[in-house]
């Protein structure tokens, strides 16, 4: 089933451009990754998924429920999580959830109950007795994630939920979004920016472009690009680069900087990456990394919004590697 | 034996809850009362309205004092009797008591309400309310409450229990007469709550509501309640319609016109053309009222039109 | 993004690190500021409330109660525009304009593009106080002109001219001290609104020499100086009362004005020259103080 | 005064009131770009206030091209920055702000406007120009704190966390552009607590932590300096093995598993490591399709120096 069903979906704001245009597209169960530049659309899409948009043309269901008429059962029913920093004033961490969950529906009594259950689940611990304003940014990150899940949303909304928040505490959200997402049956949509984390979390992606649905993929549909392999060396780079061109190994892409010792190279797929072994012994190149590349989720995304679908079989596209540099632009 | 399952669980009960108009209201009233500035206020309110009660028991009560009051309030050849006295008394005293006390609930719902909509602005938690199932008109009514309850402790209580001891001060048996013959002073009490409560919260709403900073809605209200109060003395000594337009630009005075009102009517004014004068001056609390809806129903409108908003994203 | 675009590589001479020239940069600053200050809607807006203002004051001048303005609407506009408009509603337009300059650049947080040019602070802090002090100028002017204008009297021109020269003090004197408040509490705009409201108002209503600490008191001496002349000879009823023989009035002479202060128990007020040089010390030396601040104060500018 | 743009921080200490911003941190930055690493409240944003003059720290000096950087505006000629702040006057014209801002830095007013013009163009601004930042998204927002940045052509560039806000587009143009500086052999600054967004602009790196400075050098450079922590190698290959009893007694290996796609091997110096499966790769001695050091990157460095 289809968690939002969204067919021709046009909206536009007074006598500016649409915000979305004839707007087609399904977002499954599971993690979906909702991507798209700024100025996409994402927004407008936001406040349709959340029922708060009144009037549009076309027809959205989320849940199941029709975005237009059951605009509160789906609010009910759907959490969310804003990409900017909110909390409520002068109160402690867990009367604002308790309030919010109050605001969903819930009775006193059991919204301060449940309260204090999603807020020692997204890590707050003691915290929870203390004012929300004193909370540091990755705090404050996860006490919005609690107040999205206070009411035990079936879907939820999460608008950049790791910004702000330091690499150790990324990694710890990430893995309690997803384990909501495979062990307790949450659909969440996931808008960022920061696609290497869509890519580690999310099962699917959906892309906006210019108010225009560009379609939505399962990641899994993205392979591994063969004969691809990123390398890692230590030594001379001129000779060994001369080696790899006369043996017709393409240097794809170098890491920036100065002595450039970190490549992207293509050769045949037939011949595995033994060749690159070779040329290394004869010019004494000590290779420290040798892996193959599948294609990254930046690759995909920048391929979709230059206008080709991404197929199985992808072909290797220069201009697209994220290690580009003057040189080989 | 047994491992139950840890982290997350479902939700299993009801969302039959109260309506979110009350979870609102009583967040606001909690975030209102515990300020400081209504404590420290309050407390003041409390301190005058002890001294009141104790001046009008001792002007109700002790024999010698009553004696000298009738000659003061009675006025030549006119049957003169106790429940008149009283009568004459309460209203003095309501106008004094309120004369002080509108002005301090002007400013508690100044220093304790300016964060009212405001806050929720800077904090940015109004989309975290708006993406939840309530209506734009049940957070308006939420938030519409909450000073109207805040004042109700420091200008609607006073006046009613001041109405009831007056009664209760009554000669045996008479209580319930005297009551019944004076509602127009319980009338005067609601009627200049309603007109406070009204004005000032739909002035805190709307300032409240146009910006994020609680000092820059202090500071304006501040500017409308005393420069309300500047002009409307002013106005009060010009002529013609601007004298009529410009005496009831105060909401403070025009929530005590109807105690000014009454006790004008008592015994200041000896004669209907001083009377007369005094009418075109003073505030009518008619139109009194009729300012305090009109700032309401902006003010309400103010806060509808941000609960109506759909931005939940930058 | 076009790579291409980037900026041809300067001569090496501007990388200099030298230290620009005291006031260096202070035309472009002021221009800013001047363009912030008169955005055309907050400025006719204010400007538009001060001449209503200002009417609203000159009607009153009719008020029928008050024994000399029934007889003597010269010296109840005289007394007028002391009391209320030179001591309260001028200050707001300093007010408006002076003290957000800087305060406002530190509460957007904007200071910090100036803190990274090679501009000194000091600069920036005079050049947006010089800014702010035209408008404040202009709008007071405007209010004090509306004042005689609905007073429905002829007003000599002597008075028209000093109004401008009244504002320029009151704007330049306490546009500097507000601007100073700004500089030192987090909510300028507040401390300055409590200086006026508050404190302004015990030095006033204190007899003496205590008066001559209010700032006002440099504005109104100047505005004494200039108009006591015009007005104590139209203020016809008010010399009959005092002086209904005419001993001390004679047509013209200064102590007219004094003597009708002295009823009053008005202070004596300094001479024209002594209110000015007073007010331009006291505002350098709130601008000095203003710029020492500025210069060692740390400015984290956090969100 | 110095000819090559440079940072230098010399025992700088800055707290705010009590509260500590930085500890004791002694850093050199020259030519190049360099990322300041570090989580929320590390102490990046005070080391960027101190560096652009905003702070005066309480102890130890910071010098920039040879300046104290604190009320000494001359040396902000070479120095460009995009704040943390998301400031911007909301009643007037970008184009018109950084022109203005240009002219501050001593250039007349045509030149500053064609400069401002020129760099609104290059970061991609140039259809909006006419337009307040007021209404800008926060990418677009980014940009134009870069545009002003630019504008002057400064020598040492400082950005705060420069790619939050934008599209996975604007972050790409925006991480080429700071290398292109760094390239030019401009000093440019770049702090984040992202990491995919500090490997994608700098190769150098500084490691902030609770105000110190835990560690410089390349990412690699870093990891080889920890040595309490041997260095995971995933040795993918189908000759596991006879690879494992050609290894084992080499210097540093620790322990080596067997994995169903070849061998894991934990060593101290992997160098040797490298060397060794090289040479019998190049040999073809043993086929080796994939060699991964797992722990080399920039996370796993990260994870062990703020353990």
């Amino acid at each position: 089933m289809a968690i939002v069903e969204i067919r021709g979906l046009t909206k536009a704001y007074g006598r500016r451009p649409p915000a979305l245009r004839d707007v087609t597209l399904e977002i499954h169960e599971g993690v979906t990754g909702l991507l798209g530049p700024n100025g996409a659309g994402k927004s407008t899409l936001i406040q349709c998924v959340l029922g708060l948009l009144p009037d549009f043309q076309g027809d959205a269901k989320v849940l199941g429920l029709d975005a237009r008429r059951d605009r509160r059962e789906i609010r009910r029913r759907v959490g969310f999580m804003p990409e900017f920093d909110a909390y409520l004033p002068e109160t402690t961490g867990i009367k604002a959830v308790r309030f919010l969950g109050q605001l969903t529906g819930m009775p006193y009594n059991h919204a301060l109950r449940r309260a204090h259950e999603v807020l020692f689940h997204v890590g707050l611990g003691e915290a929870v007795y203390r004012d929300v304003r004193e909370y540091s940014t990755g705090m404050r990150q996860r006490f919005k994630l609690a107040q999205a899940l206070v009411h035990d949303p079936e879907l939820l909304f999460l608008d950049e939920p790791l910004a702000g928040l330091d690499p150790k505490g990324r990694e710890e959200l990430l893995k309690l979004i997803r384990r909501l997402a495979d062990r307790h049956g949450k659909h969440i949509i996931w808008s960022s920016h920061i696609l290497p984390e869509v890519q580690k979390v999310a099962d699917s992606i959906t892309v906006l472009k210019e108010g225009r649905s560009e379609g939505t993929y399962r990641l899994e549909e993205f392979a591994p690009r063969d004969g691809v392999y990123s390398i890692a060396f230590d030594g001379e780079s001129p000779d060994f680069r001369a080696a790899l061109d006369a043996q017709d190994i393409r240097v794809l892409a170098t890491d920036g900087g100065e002595s450039g010792d970190a490549w992207t190279v293509a050769l045949d797929p037939e011949l595995g990456s033994a060749p690159i072994f070779q040329l290394a012994g004869e010019h004494g190149v000590r290779l420290r990394r040798v892996k193959p590349v599948s294609e990254s989720l930046e690759d995909v995304f920048m391929r979709i919004l230059g206008g080709h679908a991404p197929s199985a079989q992808s072909a290797v596209s220069e201009e697209s590697h994220h290690f580009e540099t003057g040189e080989d632009a | 034996m047994a491992v139950y399952a840890r982290g997350y669980r479902p939700y299993e009960g009801s969302f039959g809850g109260r309506s979110p108009v009350m979870a609102i209201f009583g967040q606001g009233f909690r975030n209102a009362i515990r300020t400081r500035s209504f404590k420290i206020l309050g407390v003041l309110v409390l301190i005058f309205y002890v001294i009141f009660t104790i001046q009008m028991y001792v002007m109700l009560n002790i024999e010698e004092v009553v004696s000298e009051g009738f000659s003061r309030f009675a006025n030549r050849n006119e049957p003169f009797d106790f429940a008149t006295y009283t009568t004459r008394y309460l209203k003095q005293a309501l106008m004094g008591f309120y004369g002080f006390v509108a002005t301090v609930g002007a400013l508690i719902s100044m220093l304790a309400g300016a964060g009212i909509v405001a806050d929720d602005l800077r904090t940015r938690a109004l989309p975290l309310y708006l993406v939840r199932p309530i209506r734009p008109i049940e957070y308006v009514l939420g938030k519409a409450l909450v000073l109207p309850a805040v004042l109700a402790i420091v200008l609607l209580s006073p006046g009613l229990t001041f109405y009831l001891f007056a009664g209760l001060w009554q000669p045996d048996g008479t209580t319930n007469e005297w009551l019944g013959n004076n509602v127009d002073i319980l009338g005067n009490v609601i009627h200049s709550y309603l007109v406070a409560s009204f004005g000032f919260t739909g002035l805190m709403l709307f300032l409240s509501a146009r910006t994020p900073r609680r000092g820059t809605v202090m500071a304006i209200a501040a500017a409308v309640y005393f420069g309300g109060a500047m002009m409307a003395g002013l106005g009060s000594e010009l002529r013609g319609v601007a004298q009529q337009a410009l005496k009831h630009v105060s909401l403070i005075v025009n929530s005590v016109s109807a105690h000014v009102m009454a006790e004008a009517e008592t015994d200041r004014w000896r004669n209907e053309a001083q009377m007369e004068r005094f009418r075109e001056e003073a505030p009518s609390p008619t139109i009194g009222m009729v300012v305090a809806i009109a700032v309401l129903l902006i003010g309400a409108y103010a806060v509808y039109r941000r609960a109506r908003s759909t931005e939940v994203s930058e | 993004m076009n790579p291409e675009l980037a900026t041809p590589a300067d001569d090496p001479k501007r990388l200099s690190v030298k230290n620009p020239p005291p006031l260096k940069g202070f035309a472009p600053v002021f221009t800013w500021g001047s363009r912030l200050a008169f955005r055309p809607r907050r400025f006719l807006l204010i400007a538009a409330v001060a001449v209503g203002l200002g009417a609203l004051v000159g009607i009153s001048g009719v008020d029928e109660r008050s024994p000399f303005a029934q007889k003597d609407k010269w010296f109840y506009l005289w007394e007028l525009l002391d009391k209320q408009t030179l001591q309260y509603l001028l200050p707001l337009c300093a007010l408006l304009f002076v003290t957000p300059g800087f305060s406002n650049e530190v509460s957007q947080r904007t200071l910090v593009y100036h803190l990274v040019r090679p501009v000194s602070r000091s600069t920036v802090f005079l050049a947006r106080f010089a800014s702010g002090v035209l408008p404040a100028v202009l709008v007071g002017t405007l209010l004090l002109w509306s004042v005689l204008w609905t007073s429905g009297l002829s007003v000599p021109t002597t008075v028209w001219m000093a109004v401008p020269a009244v504002a320029a003090l009151s704007a330049l004197l306490l546009g500097s001290l507000y601007y100073m408040l700004a500089s030192i509490f987090r909510k300028g705009m507040i401390a300055a609104l409590v200086y006026t409201f508050v404190i302004e108002t015990m030095f006033i209503a204190a007899r003496g020499s205590v008066q001559t600490l209010s700032m006002s008191y440099h504005v109104r001496s100047l505005y004494r100086a200039l108009v006591n002349d015009e007005f104590a000879e139209r203020s016809r009823y008010v010399a009959d009362a005092i002086d209904p023989d005419g001993l001390l009035f004679r047509p013209g002479v200064e102590n007219l004005a004094e003597a009708a202060v002295t009823m009053l128990q008005k202070p004596t007020y300094s001479s024209g020259p002594t209110a000015v040089i007073t007010a331009i010390v006291l505002s350098a030396a709130f601008l000095a103080y203003g710029v020492w601040r500025t210069k060692r104060r740390d400015f984290p500018l956090k969100d | 005064m110095s000819e090559t743009p440079s940072i230098a921080l010399t025992n700088v200490s800055k707290w705010y009131g009590e509260v500590m911003g930085l500890n004791d941190v002694s850093v050199e930055f020259g030519p190049g770009v360099s990322g300041l690493l570090g989580p929320n409240g590390a102490g990046k944003s005070t080391m960027l206030k101190v560096i652009t003059g905003m702070l005066r720290p309480n102890l130890g000096t910071a010098l920039v091209c040879g300046r104290k950087p604190f009320d000494n505006p001359g040396v902000m000629r070479r120095v460009g920055l995009v704040p943390e702040q998301d400031a911007f006057y909301p009643h007037a014209a970008i184009l018109d702000v950084i022109t203005y801002l240009t002219r501050l830095q001593g250039y007349d007013k045509a030149e500053s406007r064609r400069r401002a013009m020129n760099n609104l163009e290059r970061v991609g601004l140039g259809h909006v120009m006419d337009r307040s930042a007021a209404g800008f998204s926060k990418g677009m927002r980014q940009r134009a704190k870069l545009a002003q940045a630019l504008a002057h052509d400064p020598d040492v560039l400082v950005l705060d966390e420069p790619l939050n806000g934008l599209d996975p587009t604007g972050r790409r143009e925006y991480a080429a552009l700071i290398r292109a500086l760094g390239d030019e052999g401009k000093c440019v600054l770049v702090s984040s607590h992202i990491l995919h967004e500090v490997a994608l602009v700098a190769r150098r790196l500084v490691v902030l932590h609770n105000g110190r400075v835990l560690a410089e050098g390349t990412a690699r450079e870093i990891r080889e300096d920890l040595s309490e922590y041997p260095l995971t190698v995933h040795v993918q290959t189908q000759d596991g093995e006879a690879l494992a009893p050609l290894i084992v007694s080499l210097e540093g290996v620790g322990r080596i598993e067997h994995a169903p796609t070849g061998l894991i091997v934990r060593t101290t110096q992997p160098n040797r490591l490298f060397d060794e499966i090289g040479a019998m790769a190049a040999e073809g001695k043993v086929t080796v399709e994939a060699l991964d050091p797992v722990d080399e990157d920039l996370e796993a460095v990260f994870r062990y120096l703020t353990q």
